[in-house]
């Protein structure tokens, strides 16, 4: 029977189809270019729930698979440079969260964008077939080339889709900081992709020939040939170097990622269509990132010193994140600043060796960071437009689906039992607890995480309060529009999605039970070939991490059940408290702002800690006024010199015409001493007198 | 035959078009022009050289040995053959230069006969420079083309055309003097060793170590010596900082088809040149002088970069981001690696097709709103924006977008002098380098922001309308070359690295 | 007999004053006497030292000379009648109408 | 080409064919004006004179081919007991002298059209020729002073042919002064030489100071007189101190006599000094006494420096022709500057001679131009050229040709022979001749600048008056055009001349 993995490449080529489509005959299609990302997404999702059961074993014997299918670029006497397809539980995984909220987003871009009769609807569905190529191709990416390829094709679509109303002055702003900040985090990332290129001679992610592997070897077996040539002629430890280029690869991570300190451009990126935000953060663009250090976590285990910086930027975002959630007025906002701070509980679960744990949560976010975008969208719709809290509430009544699908997000992203959120997170922070007892850093990591839970859980809900609660605000909160199915549909299949998805990995649930029923623990453990032959399964990792990294669980009074239960509590009870005090502040019928009380520290996080400022003052503070230097410079000295010697010539020659004063005499004269002087000077030469 | 054939025609087509009434001579030459384009496919379809053709065992394809003229002892002959190196940017030439044409239809409406006929005598003496294989016979046409150049700034150019015109002359002829100069040192030193200023005879007496002393001078001094002249002749025409400064002038004063030229082919034969002389014949010279070599890259990458950070005019700062792409090329020409050297090759052509293609773009704006600046215009996208999303291609291509030719060639550069034995800390002279792919980006969003986004403001009073298709369609056949070799740069790059895998060997041990 | 170095020095006189006639007159016909002189310098050197050597080259060369120099006077005349014409004058520093 | 042997052939006399054919012709013509003296039929003058260089130009170029008095049939001829040789260097010029007077008389049937005096006029440009024929076989100071001569006087007065301008008459005066005081200072050098070697052939003289005549005491005499002959020379070559007449000469005189002046009667300087001072004052002799390639190499410098920079910021295009052909002789004198041990001698002298031979065609082909332009009315400056082309893109395409291949760049011959040039500096590879290489880089920029002034304003500007060009003169244009189509095929035909200079340079040594 023919193998699913024969068709891999299709997921991705499909929706890049369906761009081609859309963008030449977007204009005369029924839906503008909609129905064929509907169909192409659509089709992906199949082959991608197909892939993932063939990954998962349940078809022919094969559970992983890697095929290169395009050369790029031959070398002669050295390495090639190609494409490939990589397929393991992980990569399957995404796939199919990629292709289903990619399905789900089309969906709603109906309702958001047709039913809005919105002009430029080709291109909005041409860019947003083609963010979907380039992230799903970013997935099954073999080799970290290909990788950096569509990581940098994903951001020319988030420039597209950010800047989308063009005509206005703030769209296309937001896109170029939003391409210009990732475009600097991928400076670091290029250097270091050439690096590993030009260490390893290979970008391979997996099997024995890709780098991780050979890293491994070169630290801890014995050095491979050209790996040790390299290194001597950089002359550095082979740690040493791997710990730069591992950093050198996650300044992309932390672009992309929306990491401190490159994340103001998120925020930013709300100016996008709501859907392309759904899109962005939930499961493209910023998972990109995460996606990355998780793909290639055999490289990173290698080197304690980046897991540690890891950690402590995800710890450190997280909170720092969240703290600007509590100020905002609009909703986007806060789903924006939210997002940043969960990815740095991605972050601080990868940092700290809890491989399963950020893997897991990157799934729950996905599904409840989409809804509540899309809910979002949705009431968006309903008030015309209008994003800020204040002008809203009361929009339960007018609203309920939205509202209860919403709700569920909320739920979920402040973690509350049962909801994704909270198995995921909670699995996060205990993951950063048992490794962290036994090494500080991680510890304070896990201190910064837990202490975002809080906060987490009160802007949520400061935000819900304020959206669908008390009294309605304005005018449109009065009787807002009301939305299609092509809105709800999305909302209803996610809103369920978020309250059920933490189930494929209760491991709490199993720690106290026994009961197996940690799938998504399993599914990454994957299977023998998978450990043995392309050494991206769990069971590779783990040991790595304990002889390499060096990083150890311990357990709270050495048992793990209280460990586990005292996490849990914790992360539960912080997260009910913040809730409780947001009902405290905005579930009341007239709710005003408490922000005042804050004081100076108010302006601060209003300001975003005044992260912008010292970025834009860097790019035109600086940068702009050093270029106009260099321009002056140029013209005056370089270029002076330039014309300097042509006019000094011109003035000589003017000079030199003089001596032809017209008068005969003069002539007769002037060759009498020439002559002279040459009849002295070779005299003297000659010596003839 | 084939490459006698593409000269010949072109001259006599150039000869044609002069003869034409203006009315009709744009599309007649367009027509004329097809030919070599066809003929040039045709012969990289059939292409069958091996090796690098200045180095043993190197077997150009299209050979021709003829002789021509006897200076005093030595024998120049007509030597023409390509190899995988000459082979692309002959097929680029001809391209370029029926889209020049094809865009010119509408910018250029005065003396038409005269402009066509000099750019197709352009191309002639342009595909002879790629493909002489005899010093002199390449010095004839590397001269040859500066004089129909002088004419299309000077004639068809801006407000300050004669100045950039003559500043363009001169400089560049100051520079091939020089050159030629200290070339002729490196001949005499060569002493009896050869017989003919055939390019592979001197490359290879100079691999074989025969250079002997000249006048007072040891073959240590004279190579020197040589290598510097011959350094300068082409870093001017590169043109490498701080030898650029006519560029900009001579860029801005052009008309849009002659900037394409100019960006697209003639800064290339700086950088073939110095591949061919300095970093063949004198690979050992190069290579002593690596780090120096490395600066100039360097210095040329950001400094070009930030030049362009700070123009208003759009076609300076195209101008000046080439003079930062053309750094690209000198980096990993030096880094003396397969892919270094390669990719350098190929960054050549690659930035000829995207600067054409930019050139283009800002040409076709230019026709409809006869302004560049970028404070006069915003918003066009509104009203042009098929040609505004092609101008977003474009600039994005520029940016070393993936799955363009532009980022294949610069990683490879990147890649190639990353691992790069003969630059001193080449990892860090690299990373420096590498700094330019975000001020690139920083300037050329900065300039679509300011002219295609937002509201629709322009200052001159010219009615827009969509521009018409002429003035499209060359843009389009660019971009898909572009993506084309961006997908498959294994098109061109698989002769390149055919061809310069030897001269990455090239001057560890032997020269004297 | 004479030795040959004073006949040097005299026709080195000989050529210096006619070179200073040059360098000082304006009068065109003043000027050609001065060239006369000069030639008529290099003239006793070719005849003395024809005797000094004991050939006769020098005698019949400083013959071809005198022929020479009267042919030279012959253009120079007419073209100073013509320069009178049209200057009016036979100042030789009169006429700048080119210069530099 | 068929070896054909002078010797068994045709008497030696025959050698001197070329010679005698521009004589007679001189005197054909004065035959005609004397039958004939009522200037009624200028067609047969101008034919007369054409034919007679024509033809002369015929046989020089039939004896190059056959290789008269070169080494391969047998080597120099010398006549008249030696006083005059017939080798391949004499020959080559002669080539160039013919030629030159050939376009001259032909563009000169429109110049002249209804002047009096025209039987004069091509007889003394055709006796003009003949002295620099004989200079260029001149084997004897003797018959090289009055070869001079032969040549000067007759210029003299064609320069002041327009006797009623008085811009024609003043460079006639200036040109005869200062030819007036060269020649005597040229005669009291040969009286000098003379006195320290008592012998006025060259061979003779040569070996005459190997012989070690000269004595202790009168090394300095001997290099006095070394020194003004070279002045008397540098005076036919325009190069400084000796040029002070050629600006005016060459602005002042008929467009026609310039260029014969400015192309042909320079070269008959050169081939005069190479032969002399290579065949009579070899270095190794005489370089104790006095270094003349270093002589030559400050004269080189200086003079095209000169003549660049003078020429670079002129109003008139005449008058910067005539710097920029003083900078040519500069260029020329590398040639003879660097005939030292270390260099490639034949090859250095053969690039020389290249170098006058290609210049003979561009340099008269531009002076004819502007005589068109003169017999139109146009002015004489930069601005009234402007958009000229619009007339006569002809002519102006022609003049383009000589302009850049003047300034070498290669749509013309002017290139290769200043490459020529230039790389044989670099075989010299002495310090003054780098330091001459880059004398020569730099004043070829400059004259690129202000050559293509020249061409800028025909093509690029636009023209200030409505002047409409009355009438397209059939001489002239022959003439131009002729000029221009050798000029541009002596780039890819370079070889012809080519081997021959390189052959007849070598035989000198």
């Amino acid at each position: 029977m023919v193998s699913a993995f024969e068709f891999v490449p299709a997921i991705a080529v499909l929706p890049l189809v369906s761009f081609v489509v859309a963008l030449t005959f977007g204009k005369w299609m029924p839906k503008k270019g909609a129905l064929a990302g509907i169909f192409a997404t659509a089709g992906s999702l199949l082959i991608s729930i197909w892939t993932a059961l063939t990954v998962a074993g349940f078809l022919g014997s094969e559970t992983a698979y890697h095929e290169e299918i395009w050369t790029f670029a031959t070398g002669i006497g050295t390495f090639d440079l190609h494409l490939g397809v990589f397929v393991d539980p992980l990569s399957s995984l995404m796939l199919l969260i990629v292709s289903l909220i990619s399905l789900l987003v089309f969906v709603f871009s109906l309702g958001y964008m047709n039913d809005e009769d919105e002009t430029g609807l080709p291109r909005y569905y041409a860019s947003l077939s083609l963010f979907s190529f380039s992230m799903l191709a970013f997935v099954f990416a073999d080799n970290i080339l290909m990788a950096f390829m569509f990581f940098e094709l994903v951001g020319l679509c988030s420039f597209l889709l950010i800047g989308f109303w063009f005509r206005e002055d703030a769209p296309p702003s937001a896109a170029k900081k939003a391409f210009l900040v990732t475009r600097f985090g991928d400076f670091f990332f290029l250097i270091g992709v050439v690096g590993i290129f030009a260490t390893f001679g290979t970008g391979l992610f997996a099997t024995e020939a890709g780098f991780p592997a050979m890293a491994e070897q070169a630290i801890t077996g014995e050095m491979p040939g050209p790996v040790s040539e390299f290194l001597s002629a950089v002359g550095m430890g082979a740690q040493q170097w791997f710990t730069i280029l591992g950093l050198l690869v996650l300044g992309g991570v932390v672009g992309k990622s929306a990491q401190f300190p490159l994340h103001t451009w998120l925020p930013d990126a709300m100016e996008g269509p709501t859907p392309v935000s759904a899109l962005i953060h939930a499961a493209t663009m910023v998972a990109a990132g995460v996606y990355l250090v998780a793909r290639m976590y055999g490289f990173y285990l290698l080197t304690p010193t980046t897991m540690a910086i890891i950690a402590l930027i995800g710890g450190f975002t997280a909170l720092f994140a969240a703290t600007m959630g509590v100020v905002k007025q609009e909703l986007k906002q806060v789903l924006a600043y939210s997002t940043i701070s969960q990815y740095g509980y991605m972050m601080l679960a990868l940092g700290s060796g809890g491989y399963v744990a950020a893997v897991f949560h990157l799934t729950t976010h996905a599904v409840f960071k989409a809804l509540l975008f899309l809910g979002a969208g949705s009431v968006i719709i309903a008030m015309h437009h209008n994003e800020n809290m204040w002008d809203m509430g009361g929009l339960k009544e007018k609203m309920p689906v939205t509202y209860w699908t919403f709700l569920s997000g909320s739920l979920a992203l402040a973690g509350i039992v049962p909801f994704a959120g909270f198995w995921s997170k909670d699995e996060v922070l205990y993951e950063a607890l048992i490794h962290g007892l036994g090494n500080p850093v991680l510890l304070v990591a896990w201190a910064m995480g837990l202490l975002a839970v809080f906060l987490t859980g009160f802007y949520t809900f400061r935000m819900v309060f304020l959206t669908f609660h008390g009294e309605p605000r304005s005018d449109t909160a009065e009787d807002p529009e009301s939305v299609r199915w092509n809105v709800k549909l999305p909302l209803g299949i996610l809103g369920v999605l978020a309250a059920t998805i933490g189930f494929i990995n209760m491991v709490p649930i199993k720690k106290l039970t026994g009961l197996k029923i940690d799938f998504l623990h399993k599914w990454l453990v994957g299977s023998e070939t998978l450990n043995a032959e392309f050494l991206t399964g769990l069971e590779h990792y783990e040991p790595i991490l304990k002889n390499v990294a060096g990083i150890e669980a311990s357990y709270i009074a050495g048992s793990e059940i209280t460990t586990l239960l005292l996490s849990a509590a914790l992360s539960l009870g912080l997260a009910l408290a913040g809730v409780g005090l947001a009902y405290r502040l905005y579930a009341v019928p007239e709710p005003v702002e408490h922000t005042k009380k804050l004081g100076g520290l108010r302006t601060l996080l209003m300001h975003n800690y005044y992260q912008d400022e010292y970025q834009v003052w860097l790019a035109e503070g600086v940068t702009l006024p050093l270029a106009r230097v260099a321009d002056t410079f140029d013209q005056g000295i370089i270029d002076g010199v330039v014309n300097g010697i042509s006019s000094v010539s011109l003035f000589s020659g003017d000079r030199v015409r003089r001596i032809q004063t017209g008068v005969v005499s003069n002539y007769a004269a002037l060759l009498t001493i020439g002559l002279a002087l040459l009849l002295i000077a070779f005299g003297i030469v000659g010596g003839w007198f | 035959m084939l490459v006698e054939l593409l000269i010949v025609f072109a001259l006599m087509a150039a000869g044609l078009v002069f003869l034409v009434p203006d009315e009709y001579a744009g599309q007649f030459a367009a027509v004329l022009s097809l030919v070599p384009v066809g003929v040039s496919l045709w012969m990289y379809s059939i292409f069958d050289g091996t090796g690098n053709a200045l180095l043993e065992g190197g077997q150009p394809a299209f050979e021709t040995v003829a002789n021509w003229i006897t200076l005093g002892p030595y024998a120049i002959s007509w030597h023409v053959g390509l190899d995988g190196v000459s082979m692309p940017l002959v097929v680029l030439t001809t391209l370029l230069t029926t889209l020049a044409i094809v865009s010119a239809w509408t910018p250029i409406d005065e003396r038409e006969s005269q402009f066509y006929g000099l750019v197709l005598f352009m191309q002639a003496a342009l595909i002879g420079v790629f493909a002489a294989l005899d010093f002199l016979l390449w010095f004839v046409f590397w001269e040859a083309v500066l004089v129909p150049m002088y004419f299309l700034i000077g004639v068809w150019g801006g407000p300050r055309r004669k100045y950039a015109a003559i500043k363009f002359f001169v400089y560049t002829n100051v520079a091939s003097l020089v050159m030629f100069a200290g070339f002729f040192t490196l001949v005499f030193g060569l002493g009896d060793s050869i017989s003919t200023l055939g390019l592979p005879a001197i490359a290879q007496a100079l691999e074989a170590g025969q250079l002997g002393s000249v006048g007072g001078f040891g073959p240590g001094t004279v190579k020197l010596a040589a290598f510097a002249a011959l350094f300068f002749g082409f870093a001017v025409k590169v043109p490498v900082v701080p030898f650029h400064t006519w560029l900009p002038d001579a860029h801005v004063e052009a008309p849009t088809p002659v900037s394409v030229l100019l960006a697209g082919v003639l800064l290339k034969m700086g950088t073939y040149a110095l591949l061919r002389f300095n970093f063949t014949m004198l690979a050992d010279v190069a290579r002593a002088n690596a780090a120096l070599i490395a600066i100039f890259a360097v210095v040329s990458v950001i400094y070009g970069a930030l030049l362009a950070l700070a123009q208003q005019d759009l076609k300076r700062i195209v101008a000046y981001s080439s003079i930062s792409s053309m750094g690209y090329v000198i980096l990993g020409l030096i880094a003396f690696t397969p892919h270094g050297v390669g990719g350098a090759t190929f960054q050549m052509v690659s930035h000829g097709l995207i600067s054409g293609l930019m050139f283009m773009a800002v040409g076709v704006i230019y026709n409809e709103t006869h302004t560049r600046m970028i404070g006069d215009m915003s918003g066009m996208a509104d009203r042009m924006p098929v040609t505004a999303g092609v101008f977003v291609a474009a600039a994005f291509g520029y940016m070393g977008l993936p799955l363009m030719s532009g980022f294949a060639a610069e990683v490879l550069v990147f890649m190639g002098a990353f691992r790069s034995t003969t630059i001193p800390m080449a990892p860090l002279f690299t990373g420096i380098a590498m700094f330019g792919i975000v001020i690139v980006a920083g300037y050329l969003l900065r300039a679509m922001q300011k002219t295609l986004f937002g509201p629709f403001r322009l200052e001159t009073d010219y009615e827009i309308g969509r521009a018409p298709l002429q003035d499209v369609a060359p843009l389009f056949v660019l971009l898909a070359l572009v993506i084309a070799l961006g997908v498959a740069p294994d098109l061109f790059y698989r002769m390149i690295q055919d061809a310069v895998f030897e001269v990455t060997a090239l001057g560890l041990g032997g020269g004297a | 007999m004479v030795p040959a170095e004073y006949y040097l020095l005299l026709s080195a006189a000989m050529f210096c004053i006619g070179l200073f006639g040059i360098l000082t007159r304006r009068n065109a016909l003043i000027f050609l006497m001065s060239v006369e002189l000069m030639l008529n310098a290099a003239n006793i050197n070719l005849v003395a030292f024809s005797y000094q050597w004991g050939n006769l080259t020098g005698q019949v060369f400083s013959l071809f000379t005198m022929a020479l120099a009267a042919a030279e006077v012959a253009i120079g005349i007419g073209i100073i009648l013509v320069l009178y014409r049209n200057f009016a004058d036979i100042d030789v520093t009169k006429p700048t109408t080119m210069r530099w | 080409m068929i070896p054909l042997q002078t010797q068994s052939t045709l008497p030696d006399w025959a050698a001197l064919a070329p010679t005698l054919l521009l004589g007679l012709t001189a005197l054909a013509l004065l035959l005609v004006d004397s039958i004939d003296p009522d200037d009624d039929s200028p067609g047969l003058l101008a034919g007369v004179a054409t034919l007679g260089s024509v033809l002369a130009m015929v046989v020089t170029g039939w004896y190059l081919v056959a290789g008269t008095g070169m080494p391969r049939t047998g080597g120099a001829i010398e006549l008249f007991n030696g006083q005059l040789v017939v080798d391949g260097m004499s020959l080559f010029f002669t080539f160039i002298f013919a030629s030159v007077t050939a376009l001259v008389s032909v563009a000169s049937y429109d110049y002249l059209a209804d002047r009096a005096h025209q039987a004069e006029y091509y007889a003394l440009v055709l006796l003009a020729a003949t002295g620099m024929t004989l200079m260029a076989s001149a084997n004897g100071l003797a018959t090289a002073f009055v070869a001079l001569e032969l040549s000067s006087l007759p210029s003299y007065g064609l320069v002041a042919f327009l006797k009623n301008n008085r811009g024609s008459v003043e460079a006639g005066l200036k040109y005869f002064l200062i030819g007036a005081v060269s020649s005597s200072v040229l005669v009291y050098g040969i009286s000098l030489v003379y006195a320290t070697t008592g012998v006025m052939k060259l061979p003779a003289i040569a070996t005459a100071l190997g012989g070690g005549v000269a004595g202790q005491g009168t090394l300095g005499v001997l290099g006095v007189g070394i020194l003004m002959v070279a002045g008397g020379f540098a005076f036919k070559t325009a190069s400084v101190p000796f040029h002070f007449w050629a600006p005016e000469a060459y602005e002042g005189a008929p467009a026609p006599i310039s260029g014969f002046l400015s192309s042909a009667s320079k070269a008959a300087g050169f081939v005069l000094a190479f032969r002399v001072f290579v065949t009579a004052f070899p270095l190794e002799v005489v370089a104790g006494t006095l270094d003349w390639t270093l002589a030559f190499t400050v004269l080189a410098l200086v003079t095209m420096t000169l003549g660049n920079f003078a020429a670079a910021t002129q109003e008139n295009v005449k008058r910067m022709l005539a710097y920029s052909s003083i900078g040519h002789a500069g260029y020329a004198l590398i040639g003879i500057a660097i005939v030292t041990g270390t260099a490639n001698q034949g090859y250095a002298l053969g690039a020389s001679m290249l170098h006058l031979f290609v210049y003979g065609f561009m340099n008269t082909g531009a002076f004819l131009f502007v005589a068109l332009v003169e017999y139109w009315g146009v002015g004489r400056t930069f601005e009234d050229y402007n958009g000229l082309a619009k007339q006569a893109p002809v002519a102006c395409f022609a003049m383009t040709i000589f302009l850049f291949s003047l300034a070498g760049l290669p749509i013309g011959g002017g290139a290769l022979s200043k490459w020529a040039l230039l790389s044989a500096t670099a075989s010299a590879a002495t310090l003054s001749a780098y330091l001459l290489a880059a004398a020569l880089i730099v004043n070829s920029a400059l004259s690129l600048f202000y050559y293509s002034r020249v061409v800028k304003a025909m093509w690029i500007e636009e023209p200030a008056g409505d002047f409409e060009v009355s009438s397209y003169p059939t001489g002239l244009y022959a003439a131009v055009v002729g000029a221009a189509i050798v000029t541009f095929l002596l780039l890819p035909a370079f070889g012809v001349v080519s081997g021959t200079a390189f052959d007849a340079a070598a035989a000198l040594f």
